[in-house]
């Protein structure tokens, strides 16, 4: 049972890695603001997702994979108010250095 | 080469690269980040110390991790005092004190 | 292995570091009316603490130590006062008391009881100063006096910009720049230290301490940060702007005592700290920055059309006779370094300076009130017009220049034997040459004081209280003329147990 | 394995640290700075010290970075202001720094052996104090008078950026924090995230006796949170002159000191506390240092009076 558990983990993880990494090509190879936000937010918050739940197999007890879910929501929250943030501040065309 | 002690190396860069942005930078806001580079160096030289020293079961020396503590805490008030002084001098464009300081060029609206 | 236990006398180190900070909380908590009455109580409750811990090292001959906490070095942190300790807290405490009656004039509360920026930050700054200061003077550990150093800075830098004006606050942005570039490098070498011995703590370093190359690097960071706090020559050019712009009592405080500061941390670590014999090229190159201090910034200090920067020049010079001490102690024939007449000479020159500078300050900020401005060429009238401030400034210009029979001359011919009988010839000559400045800048002020006033020359009246506050500092400063010539054994008391 | 996470660690740190200090304008040295002390805070965890890594967290990337932050936004981009000066002064001071830099590396690389530690000194006395974490043990128990002395530079800190309000300022408010442009997305944040942020403080201070965190972590959360909270316009900065938030300052210190002050007569000195009833009387302290601390941090940041007191 336990190796299930880490080939999902295993998995899971590297499913979310693979999606930062096409965060972050999307952050250099994109021409402007907006959808350099665009490919940030998806593909963080679908890696910091997959990476989470690759980890719940592997916490020691309850407690800490409700931390792990709170870190994740929180995450969430923040990552999106930034991104609105930013996206109205470039809308209002600001930052066009 | 353990963990520690190349954290220490790259202390020791922090330092330089610090001091090198403390002397050279003519703005005194580059200055102030400059100077918590280097803070973040020293720091750094405690941490090293911290980590040589666990023992007795210890993941680490706390004494020096409490000194950490005490010194991040007294370079923030520094940072946060040398940024408010930074700004109320160039906002006072006028010499005298009373009146509300009329705005010199470099400031926005 | 330590020669640290809580001494009778201890929980009064106590009370002096906690004093100061309790009066500065209640100021804060209860608004500027209560200001001046805890502010006066504190004081001369503080000036009393220090007078009763300078009797009980005298009465006990051996330090007064106090062990926070119940802790025992290097785990806890120790309070020690020893004959160096206790002679600086009474001029502490003498010092800011004098200052405290002189500024009850210019920083009164208003008697409507509304709370006012000026006294509020003035009252509550000084206080805190002074326990920084109290703690620089007393901690035994690395860690707590780069705690106090920075208490020390943050109670500093508000007092030099405290009237606003663009160029003040200019001088006190600098000032906190040189301030905070300077403990940094403090800590590091604290951080170094630890990592070498494991211990912060002065006595147990003093047994310990090799002459190996990280002991050596840690030693030259931390002086070297504090030669920045301390302006020492290459180091001094935030000094001038900073003490001439602040307030008259504000930078009484700032050159007869701030700077002091740094300079004593110094001596801990040189003879303390440091493993003997320290190299005499390293005591050599300190008296050589000290040196090039007296003669280049006495010139400066000449220069100056400005009664408070000239005084503020003054103050850099002054402070680098203290370095001198360095390489005359390391020569000295006494087989302890306190047993010396160049140590007795340095810390004679320290008290007599603090006392004759406050005095020069306060003086020229009631020489500035009654004429309304503060500019050498014509300060004609001001002999007539506040005589009593003409003569004590007149009487603290005799100590700073050497003059018999003020504390200056003892000092200065303690040194200058000192440099004789280890055959310094170019520090002798360093401090007879620096005496020859002095005097000149001095008698140029006092000449153009005693010039006749201007036709139709209108003076403010200057209460006399005030002016008898300058005079008490100008008159201890000569009064400590009459010490014997030979070394003070009280300063030697608690430094036994340190070979 | 773990060498080369260490490395690649030690190599971003460095960029972050080069790109700080030679970007062209200040907003980009700020990020830079701020990128530089998340990083960091991975570096603490590396290096096994959890509290530093929380404080460093809550400080160096938060705090100062917010700090540095407005004061970007209040002062008009100058074009270039990170310019260096010459070449030939910028090779001088190089080669200065790099020797510097070379000292300090030699020092690190002749460790001394064994490596010196207070660990099983800090150990063997941990049951009189009752408390599991030890680095809180040495803040509150062993180094107690540098903790006192640090709050007390809290306090000067804050006058001292008080100090710099005009004279008719003083007392008033400081100047709003609200974003000039304000967006509903943040109203929202603060509406939903400060009763969280709240709770998060709250355990942080209370964990502290026994696991990671402490007054500081936890002071700077609760801090955020207010700021937060004024950022988005649902509430003015507070005034200066208000009693009853000067004595929200003054009460961490001064319960501490009183704790101090009562060790004279309960326990053997100052700063000393009574066996057994140690703990309690910390956590009561902490309590207490983690609210002044919230305070001073907001209003640290808030600055000094910018407008005259209400009539």
């Amino acid at each position: 049972m336990s190796l299930l558990l880490d080939l999902f983990t295993i998995v899971a993880v590297s499913g979310g890695l693979f999606f930062f990494l096409a965060g972050t090509v999307g952050l250099l190879r994109f021409p402007d603001t907006l959808t350099r936000l665009h490919a940030l937010t998806k593909a963080d918050n679908l890696g910091l997702g997959l990476i989470v739940l690759g980890l719940l197999p592997q916490c020691p007890d309850i407690v800490s994979a409700l931390k792990l879910v709170a870190i994740w929501a929180l995450v969430q929250l923040g990552g999106a108010t930034a991104s609105q943030l930013i996206a109205e501040f470039a809308r209002r065309g600001g930052g066009e250095r | 080469m353990t963990p520690a002690t190349l954290y220490g190396l790259c202390a020791a860069a922090l330092v330089a690269i610090g001091l090198f942005g403390l002397i050279l930078h003519p703005s005194p806001l580059r200055k102030v980040i400059s100077f918590n580079l280097v803070g973040s160096g020293t720091f750094l030289f405690f941490g090293v110390a911290a980590r040589r020293g666990a023992v007795a079961g210890f993941l680490g020396d706390p004494v020096p991790q409490a000194m950490v503590i005490t010194g991040i805490v007294v370079a923030f008030a520094a940072t946060a005092l040398a940024v408010a002084l930074l700004l109320r001098m160039l906002e006072s464009g006028a010499p005298t004190v009373d009146g509300p300081p009329e705005q010199p060029d470099d400031l926005s609206p | 292995m330590m020669p640290y236990a809580t001494t009778p006398g201890g929980w009064m180190l106590v009370l002096a570091l906690m004093l100061p900070v309790v009066g500065m909380l209640g100021i804060f908590a209860l608004g500027l009316r209560h200001a001046e009455r805890i502010a006066h109580a504190t004081l001369l409750a503080g000036l009393a603490v220090a007078l009763a811990i300078a009797v009980e090292v005298g009465r006990s001959g051996q330090a007064v130590t106090y062990l926070i906490g119940g802790w025992r070095p290097p785990l806890g942190i120790a309070l020690q006062a020893d004959g160096l300790s206790a002679v600086l807290m009474v001029m502490t405490s003498v010092i800011l008391c004098s200052v405290g009656v002189f500024a009850r004039g210019s920083f009164s509360s208003p008697p409507d009881g509304a709370e006012v920026r000026r006294p509020f930050v003035f009252w509550t700054l000084l206080l805190g100063l002074w326990s920084a200061l109290n703690t620089v003077w007393l901690a035994q550990d690395l860690f707590s006096l780069f705690v106090a150093l920075e208490l020390l800075t943050f109670s500093a830098v508000p007092l030099v910009c405290l009237d606003g004006s663009r160029d003040t606050l200019r001088a006190a942005l600098r000032y906190l720049l040189f301030a905070l570039a300077g403990s940094v490098f403090y800590l590091m070498g604290t951080g170094l230290i630890y990592g070498a011995y494991g211990t912060m703590d002065i006595a147990s370093l003093h047994q310990v301490a090799r002459a190996d190359w990280a002991t050596s690097v840690a030693l030259g960071l931390m002086i070297v940060g504090l030669m920045a706090k301390a302006a020492l020559f290459p180091l001094h050019l935030w000094l001038p702007p900073a003490h001439a712009g602040a307030p008259a009592a504000a930078s009484a405080v700032l050159s007869a005592l701030v700077v002091k500061a740094p300079f004593i941390l110094i001596l801990r670590l040189w003879f303390d700290v440091a493993p003997q014999p320290l190299p005499a090229a390293a005591g050599a190159m300190l008296a050589g920055l000290g040196a090039a201090s007296i003669l280049f910034c006495s010139i400066m200090a000449l220069r100056q059309a400005r009664l408070k920067l000239m005084i503020a020049y003054s103050t850099v010079a002054q402070v680098g006779y203290l370095f001198l001490v360095f390489p005359l102690v390391m020569g000295s024939a006494a087989e302890m370094p306190w047993d010396s007449v160049g140590w007795t000479g340095g810390v004679l020159q320290l008290v007599s300076h603090a006392f004759a500078k406050a005095a020069m300050f306060l003086a020229a900020g009631l020489i500035a009130e009654a004429l309304g401005h503060d500019r050498i060429a014509d300060l004609g009238g001001a002999a007539k017009g506040v005589p009593v401030t003409v003569a004590a400034f007149a009487l603290a210009g005799l100590s700073l220049m050497g003059l018999p029979p003020a504390g200056g001359f003892i000092s200065k011919l303690m040194l200058l034997t000192a440099a004789v009988e280890t055959a310094n010839w170019w520090i002798a000559a360093t401090i007879l040459a620096g005496g020859i400045l002095a005097a000149t800048y001095v008698f140029r002020v006092v000449g153009s004081a005693l010039a006749q006033p201007r036709a139709g020359l209108v003076m403010k009246a200057v209460p006399l209280n005030r002016e008898l506050a300058v005079l008490t500092l100008a008159l201890i400063a000569v009064a400590l003329g009459f010490l014997p010539l030979q070394p003070l054994d009280y300063l030697g008391i608690g430094r036994g147990g340190m070979p | 394995m773990s060498l080369a996470v260490d490395l690649v660690m030690v190599l971003l740190i460095l960029t972050a640290a080069v790109w700080t200090i030679l970007a062209r304008d200040r907003r980009d040295a700020v990020i830079a700075f701020i990128v530089l002390g998340l990083l960091l805070s991975l570096v603490w965890m590396r290096l096994l010290a959890v509290d530093v890594a929380l404080t460093e967290a809550a400080v160096g990337g938060g705090a100062t970075g917010l700090v540095l932050l407005r004061a970007c936004a209040r002062l008009l981009p100058v074009e270039a202001d990170g310019a260096l000066p010459g070449l030939r002064l910028q090779v001088a001071v190089g080669v200065l720094c790099a020797v510097v830099g070379a000292c300090l590396a030699a020092v690190i690389l002749s460790p001394p052996e064994p490596a010196p530690s207070l660990a099983p000194a800090v150990a063997a006395h941990m049951e009189d104090v009752g408390l599991k974490n030890p680095v809180t043990v040495v803040l509150l128990a062993y180094r107690a008078l540098d903790t006192l002395l640090e709050k007390v530079v809290l306090v000067l800190g804050l006058i001292g950026v008080w100090a710099l309000a005009p004279d008719l300022f003083w007392g008033g408010r400081p100047a709003s924090l609200r974003a000039a442009v304000p967006s509903g997305t943040l109203t929202f944040l603060a509406r939903v995230l400060p009763p969280i942020g709240v709770l998060i403080g709250i355990y942080l201070v209370w964990n502290g006796a026994d696991h990671p965190g402490g007054t500081f972590q936890g002071g700077t959360v609760l801090a955020a949170m207010w700021l937060l909270v004024m950022m988005a316009d649902l509430g003015d900065p507070p005034e200066t002159r208000a009693l009853r938030l000067r004595r929200l300052v003054a009460v961490g210190p001064a319960l501490f000191i009183a704790v101090g002050l009562a060790g004279f007569g309960m326990a053997d000195g100052f700063l000393s506390y009574p066996p057994g009833y140690a703990k309690p009387i910390i956590v009561a302290v902490e309590v207490a240092l983690a609210l002044s601390i919230a305070v001073i941090l907001g209003l640290m940041v808030a600055g000094p009076a910018a407008k005259e007191p209400d009539q």
